[in-house]
């Protein structure tokens, strides 16, 4: 089976939905010529005319705000934000437009629509870059949020997220974007949302994660492994919708649970995950369920991303503080 | 050598004068029977926003923002597009311009009573939600327009926007992003002088904000917004050229708000009364009922009769809408998502569940 | 003393403020001779001139940004937001870029700015306007988010955000803007930040809210003390920076607690509270922490808002359910 | 009747052209001991450029985006504005401008090494950090030169942005601002034709962004942006203007980004090279450099006496910077609160204790 990391497994799902869908379009900063400054769109201009992939005018509110209207058009509109920090800037478009039309026109109206975003720290980015801010479209109820850990997720959880009638946010790690390839089917497939992944099935404890904190989490279970502590790792590929039952279920079968991210403590999505475990197995939890996150202090300068996210080392420390509870 | 000077206004355009007689040399594309629709629908305008605004008074109502004093604008510009195949993005004082696009009265108004199904738009009206969120409209419609030109349509969007939703970014990013696009679209600015209490001074040190077109590679027109001959005149060569390939156009028009930003507002705390009275004697509709007057075409019988008649349509499409179908408590959840998440699904029970008992 | 409501409170802290610093001054839409949609900035520029109460244009990332800048220049701005869902056009003037600020000026700078908007529901206004957002900013580190419950904390704690070198943002309960008077004295006071308030003591249930949830968990208390349920009501104040140390002392005396917010429930600041129970005193808690909050879905049409916000009946079945666990 | 024709500009100002001479009939402010200055500082910034970037490319220096091509629009705006009193916020690419107004060289350097409190700028030095939100400064700016004036000081705001941050809701909602409380502040738009690989087409279809002034109330002003003594004459214009309380000015100095975007830029994939090559020919400081030959002040031993010379004050605050100290782990936790909630410093102390072991 073909092998690919995740740049071209987002390439080729775009690719592969533009080919079966003339409605699919992609627009957003550099996504024409350049290919977008991470190259997820190389090709698709060439191949699909500049109609279809467009390159915009430097104004992120207007990205979103033109896909609404182009949704409701009657195109299927792929978005490209060149970091996630910069939905920012169509705050108003995303959240309280995308996440309210179909409710604001009582059902007559509703949005095709993917933005995606690249974000996460590591890659020793400019500021700004670099926010993890997914918790903040939790809040935005109407916006699915799809983190894709890996190069198969991702390119099923993409075409997914273009097929979807509703608004959905796609958010890329960067980090990962060249980190090794792996099997991806040429040809449309999908990966349905609110199914969380076992990636790593363990006994003693269960690492929650999503995005790139997957990865370190399944590093992080290499290394309980030798410790002999055989670890979970779940990866929920999608925020919203949140795929309580295996999460519940997962964590009641190890009893204890580290979730991991890369956003701020405060407020993070982690903390739904340890008050949705709180609320459904608190009685069958032996220890605490800990969050390890990045500070509650602004991404710092990327001299000092490596203090700032959640280490190895942090990681571990949790896994075994809760095996000793 | 500057490129820019903040130089006074070229020329507003203006037809229909508000003494009723029309200014020297100009012809207006609007003959006699079509003026006297016009004027059925601007009367109609002012007739709802009265009768609203009592039942507000009384409880019966939701906020409400009235058009009064901008007929012309909202009902010139309304006649300029096509309801067959032209779609309208509205911000929410132009109520009665959706409804000339084929809203049904009794829709919006149900809308306004809180209802749900019954305010819901029907289908193949191609009208856009009510906007309250300022501005935010404008890129939605830049969007739609270029939409519509990509999948073929022989469309022209008109959207909606006033003098204080100019100033936001949205405003901006939507009309570059239509100049580069091309896209077949008509900002339509009603410059009623007024955001809540900030008037237009505050609100810009432009001279005009048709002279904003410029900066976006389009044409910009100011139009006397109290003339709905010049209103509608204006608007069809924005919508034809926009029809034609031609891009995008903004239109100021210059009005004035005669009535409350909305029923929760008191302009007496910030507005100068003269201002008011002076803005009186430019008022839209009079102005086409002196005119016609002048032709023979209007007098107080008619005028008594018309506004009966207009009277018993808005109460029918009250009463229509105070009759539908009052909200469950499910539809908090209802239009939300095509398949809502489980999580959703259990929250709805719960709340089904709750409320039986 | 004299009894003021809350919106009379905070005009007092404005006017106070203003008069003992020259440096302070209002911006933001309509504050002047309106004196504001609710009057909170009633008699300012009558008082103190229209060159320090500013009616701005409507553009909400100007009235956050211009007000950093401002700060810089050497003034105190307080900017008023019309309505907190409308920081969303100014989102990125706000946590990105006011709460950065002091770090990407590696301290030669910092911002001292009160950011203040009315939210909530409860008072049949239109869409948008009823957002409770809050839980958005706490994952914008930098900033301080706080939520008056009352008269005497909305003077106190104004007073002290406009005084905080650092930005504020200040969020006032629309519903309970004229709910009742109550002892606010005349003259400058300060509330402190991170110092949660036990506005009621009981022994069986701790109930935690910020905001107008205060007064209904006040309410359901009432009704809870008829079923012989002693409850304590915590009214946390700020959500940063959090008192950690208060919220575990009350909820360790009663072993239970129940989280009331208005906004949604997932990844809403009640989530933050229960992990921080989780991780801090699980051992002392004798039944599973539970959130009280609105539904996963926007804020609905105001005629359907009683049914979305958290209603009384809703606090008691799950301080009811808390206390047979 | 169109009041604002998308029309040609009416005139570009321009006083020394590509080849060296000067305009017919045209006259600049900069006498020549002020012209050799500004050769200078343009030159120490290309050279800079091209230092940087080699360290760049053996991973000794972050992401960079240099000013070449643009060094007349940097330098010529910057030495229009008074350091002891003016403020310069800036975006990203006129590094030279900010060093100009005070900032020295080894501490925005230290700024890209990652450096903490040796990357501060100095106190006093009237200068803003860099931007990296695309056109955020500019409401900051307005800010900024409106609170200096409600200060009673005497001072002008200098802003920098590029054509691609035009098209940013800020830039609308910044300048709209600064004309309605008349701020003294200058918005120096350096047009670069690319934002990345954006084209300058792409971004606008307007003919001109300096026409936009208009739609703000004030002066709008288009600047060969390849021309120091140009560009210096029109800053110092907008500046005096600003300063006697004439309120704002926006120049659009049209030049050309003779490099690419930044380090991780490759614009072979987008950039037609015929294109670059023409840009060559109007290269800003070539035309100095002719223009003095002709007066007899500059020759090929004069050029490399400086470039030594200027090489050598970069390589000294390159290697100040590069042997100032390092961040520490608990660097993460500096300068966000004035006084940290206690949360934060736990997890202060949680990060040190980590470090420690
Ligand atoms: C983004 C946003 N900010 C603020 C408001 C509050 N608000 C509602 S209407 C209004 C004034 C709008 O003025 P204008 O655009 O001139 O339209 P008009 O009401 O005069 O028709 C304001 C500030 C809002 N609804 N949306
Ligand atoms: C709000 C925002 N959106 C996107 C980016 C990514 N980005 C960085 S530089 C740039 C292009 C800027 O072009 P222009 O304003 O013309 O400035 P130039 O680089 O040409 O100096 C973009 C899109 C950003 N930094 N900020
Ligand atoms: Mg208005
Ligand atoms: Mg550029």
């Amino acid at each position: 089976m073909p092998q690919r990391n995740i740049v071209e497994a987002i390439n080729n799902a775009l690719a592969d939905e533009m080919e079966s869908d003339p409605r699919v379009m992609v627009l957003g900063l550099d996504v024409g010529k350049l290919g977008g400054v991470f190259r997820t769109t190389s090709g698709l201009v060439e191949r699909f005319g500049a109609e279809r992939v467009v390159d915009t005018p430097l104004a992120e509110a207007s990205i979103i705000g033109a896909s609404l209207g182009l949704a409701l058009a009657g195109m299927v509109p792929v978005a490209e934000i060149q970091f996630l920090g910069f939905t920012a800037q169509g705050f108003h478009q995303l959240g309280p437009q995308l996440g309210k039309y179909r409710q604001r026109s009582r059902g007559r109206y509703h949005c095709q629509v993917t933005v995606r975003a690249p974000f996460g720290g590591g890659i020793r980015s400019p500021e700004f870059h670099s926010d993890a801010v997914e918790a903040q479209f939790v809040q935005s109820p109407g916006i699915k949020v799809v983190m894709p850990s890996n190069p198969y997720d991702a390119k099923g959880l993409l075409i997914e997220a273009i097929r979807d009638p509703d608004p959905v946010l796609y958010c890329e790690p960067d980090r990962l974007y060249r980190a090794g390839r792996s099997e991806v089917p040429d040809g449309p497939y999908t990966v349905p949302f609110g199914k969380a992944a076992v990636v790593r099935q363990g006994e003693d404890v269960t690492l929650v994660a999503w995005s790139a904190a997957v990865e370190l989490c399944m590093r992080a279970a290499e290394k309980l492994a030798d410790e002999g502590v055989s670890a979970t790792v779940l990866d929920l590929r999608t925020l919203v919708p949140l795929d309580v039952e295996t999460l519940c279920a997962e964590v009641v079968k190890t009893g204890r649970c580290v979730i991991v991210h890369e956003a701020p403590l405060s407020a993070g999505f982690g903390a739904e995950i340890s008050a949705t475990l709180m609320e459904e197995v608190f009685y069958e939890l032996d220890a605490p369920v800990a969050r390890v996150a990045a500070y509650d202090v602004p991404f710092p300068a990327a001299s000092l991303e490596d203090y700032y996210l959640p280490s190895m080392d942090r990681v571990l420390t949790a896994a075994r503080r809760t095996m000793q509870s | 050598m500057a490129l820019s000077k903040n130089r006074p206004v070229q020329g507003r355009r203006s037809v229909l004068l508000p003494d009723g007689t029309i200014a020297s040399g100009a012809k207006s594309r609007m003959e006699e029977e079509f003026l006297l629709d016009a004027l059925r629908w601007m009367m109609k305008s002012r007739l709802y926003d009265q009768r609203v605004i009592a039942l507000q008074r009384q409880g019966q109502f939701g906020v409400f923002s009235p058009g009064t004093g901008q007929e012309a604008s909202i009902i010139g510009s309304a006649m300029a597009v096509d309801p067959a195949r032209d779609w309208m993005v509205p911000q929410y004082r132009e109520l009665m311009a959706t409804v000339h696009h084929g809203l049904p009265l009794e829709v919006i108004t149900a809308q306004y009573l809180g209802k749900i199904a019954p305010g819901r738009i029907p289908d193949g009206v191609k009208v856009l939600p009510t906007q309250v969120s300022i501005a935010a409209q404008l890129p939605q419609a830049t969007g739609l327009a270029w939409g519509l030109r990509l999948r073929g349509e022989d469309s022209v969007v008109i959207t909606y926007i006033g003098d204080g939703g100019s100033s936001e970014g949205d405003f901006h990013e939507a009309l570059n992003l239509a100049g580069v696009v091309r896209a077949p679209i008509v900002f339509f600015l009603q410059n009623n002088q007024w955001a809540i209490s900030t008037s237009r001074r505050v609100q810009s040190a432009t001279s005009s904000f048709a002279l904003r077109a410029a900066g976006y590679g389009f044409e910009g027109v100011e139009v006397d917004g109290n003339d709905v001959m010049a209103v509608y005149d204006a608007a069809c060569d924005a919508v034809q050229r926009a029809r034609n390939g031609g891009g995008p156009s903004l239109i100021e028009a210059v009005t004035y708000r005669m009535s409350f930003h909305n029923t929760t507002d008191n302009p007496s705390r910030y507005q100068d009364p003269k201002e008011f009275e002076e803005a009186r004697t430019r008022d839209p509709i009079e102005r086409v009922q002196k005119f016609l007057a002048g032709l023979g075409l209007w007098d107080a019988k008619r005028e008594a009769a018309w506004t009966e008649e207009l009277r018993e349509e808005n109460e029918q499409a009250l009463q229509h809408a105070a009759g539908a179908a009052a909200p469950r408590p499910e539809d908090v959840f209802a239009n939300v998502y095509q398949e809502p998440p489980p999580r959703v699904l259990r929250q709805r029970s719960e709340l089904v569940d709750g409320a039986r008992g």
